[in-house]
């Protein structure tokens, strides 16, 4: 499983743990389960947590860049947990650090 | 500068062999020894390249890509992908950060950023209805 | 039977490139999602016919090695080593377990027993003077 | 470093704790480390630890075989500690299980 969702009601937040490598070829079927949890949720904050994503290139940042629009449609925000060096990496080139926030599991209330 | 050893790869433009090509690669420059984080430049540059065969070079059929990797004396890392798709008209435009022309904003428009970034070299030659060649070289730091 | 997806690696038949060899097949075979186990089989089998290009086909030169990989619509993974040195006079005797043309004591004579018992069909073509073509075949079971 | 030999002189015993990949390209390098040991310790028990052995294909029968002549020559004993299953599959496949004892670490005294 390249996603697994964890619901928060009370919180109106989504967490997506991705995992694997995220390249062109396995992005879309992340994409569309990370969509489907934010359709049936319609959360305040989603989650994005890459702890356990061992490659990505430039298809993650269409992954988070699409979720982000999604998001800041429904007035909510974006976080990015877990990051690895080589993730941080690829989404700076980016910009993504300005979009949404990025950071580890210990500082999750960072606004985007 | 002396070609201490060469591989060659070809596969067809299936979105599964994205990473089969850059495993191949990263298992070949690992000769090298570098370190972790600048094998892991060189497989995402591979991947953006692989990608771009598949999505933009071949949009409609499976085609044939082509990968050439060499080591040289000096240590540096050599890599071609090469595509007999349908070409890039305005190569320069091409490369500019946030260009793409897939429409379906599944690109972010970022591949030509990610290998011009991650690697020390890129050069971009392209023929429209001939096809594309992507070189890329890196000098990995000594480790230890 | 229906060809899925193909592979083909050529290189220069250095012994630097055994780890190389293995590596991009073992890659490529994933796709079907093989049990460790059974990958494991595959990478040492090629192993063994990659290092046979290496010390018996090119015995005092550097040669070609060409790899082909291909996965079938039944799920069947097949690959073929070959190399164009100096070929096998009596293909049935080198085959048997413990027979090696290696004076040294390198080499236990047992590469073509491993890739007979962890492949499911092998089959070597060879021809003095022209070279060697060794073909492997394996089903790997279903996982879950 | 693909080999670390411990000595024990008390126990006249060499351990050769070998790591990573064994091919015919690797092979070599670990035969004369683990040679010179023998050389400089003459040995009654020489233990070949695969625990970190990744991979290996039938040169690394070429190494225990050598070795286990040689230690013959010396009237001594080889044993081969901590080999995973694929190495075991390699092992049996050459009745290497007849001439040197094989097992985990708990059983090192196991005779050949
Ligand atoms: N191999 C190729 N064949 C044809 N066109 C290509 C190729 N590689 C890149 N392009 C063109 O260059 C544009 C920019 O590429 P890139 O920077 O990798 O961004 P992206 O792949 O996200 O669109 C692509 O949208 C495409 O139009
Ligand atoms: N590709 C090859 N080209 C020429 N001779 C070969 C090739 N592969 C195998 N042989 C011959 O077959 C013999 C047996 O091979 P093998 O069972 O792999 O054992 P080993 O490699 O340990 O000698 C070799 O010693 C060699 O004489």
């Amino acid at each position: 499983m390249p996603v697994r969702i964890v619901e928060n009601k009370e919180n109106k937040t989504v967490t997506a743990f991705l995992s694997g490598e995220i390249d062109h070829h396995g992005a879309k079927k992340m994409r569309e389960e990370i969509d489907r949890a934010i359709d049936e949720n319609l959360p305040s904050l989603l989650v994005l947590d890459f702890g356990e994503v061992s490659f990505m290139d430039s298809s993650g940042i269409g992954l988070v860049m699409g979720r982000y629009k999604k998001m800041r449609d429904l007035d909510g925000r974006v976080f990015v947990q877990n990051p690895s060096m080589h993730i941080k990496k690829v989404m700076r080139l980016a910009g993504l650090d300005k979009l949404a926030g990025i950071g580890d599991s210990s500082r999750k209330g960072v606004q985007p | 500068m002396k070609v201490l050893n060469e591989m060659k790869i070809t596969f067809p433009s299936k979105s599964v062999n994205e990473g089969y090509a850059r495993l191949a690669v990263a298992a070949f420059a690992s000769q090298l020894d570098p370190p972790v984080d600048e094998l892991a430049d060189v497989k995402t540059a591979v991947s953006e390249a692989v990608t771009n065969c598949i999505v933009h070079a071949y949009p409609d059929k499976v085609g044939k890509i082509e990968i050439c990797a060499r080591i040289f004396e000096n240590g540096e890392f050599y890599v071609k992908v090469k595509d007999y798709g349908c070409g890039i008209e305005d190569v320069k435009k091409a490369m500019e950060p946030l260009f793409t022309t897939c429409k379906n904003g599944e690109r972010a428009g970022l591949g030509f950023a990610v290998m011009e970034s991650f690697m020390d070299k890129l050069s971009v030659r392209s023929k429209v209805g001939r096809g594309t060649c992507v070189v890329m070289r890196k000098k990995f730091s000594q480790r230890g």
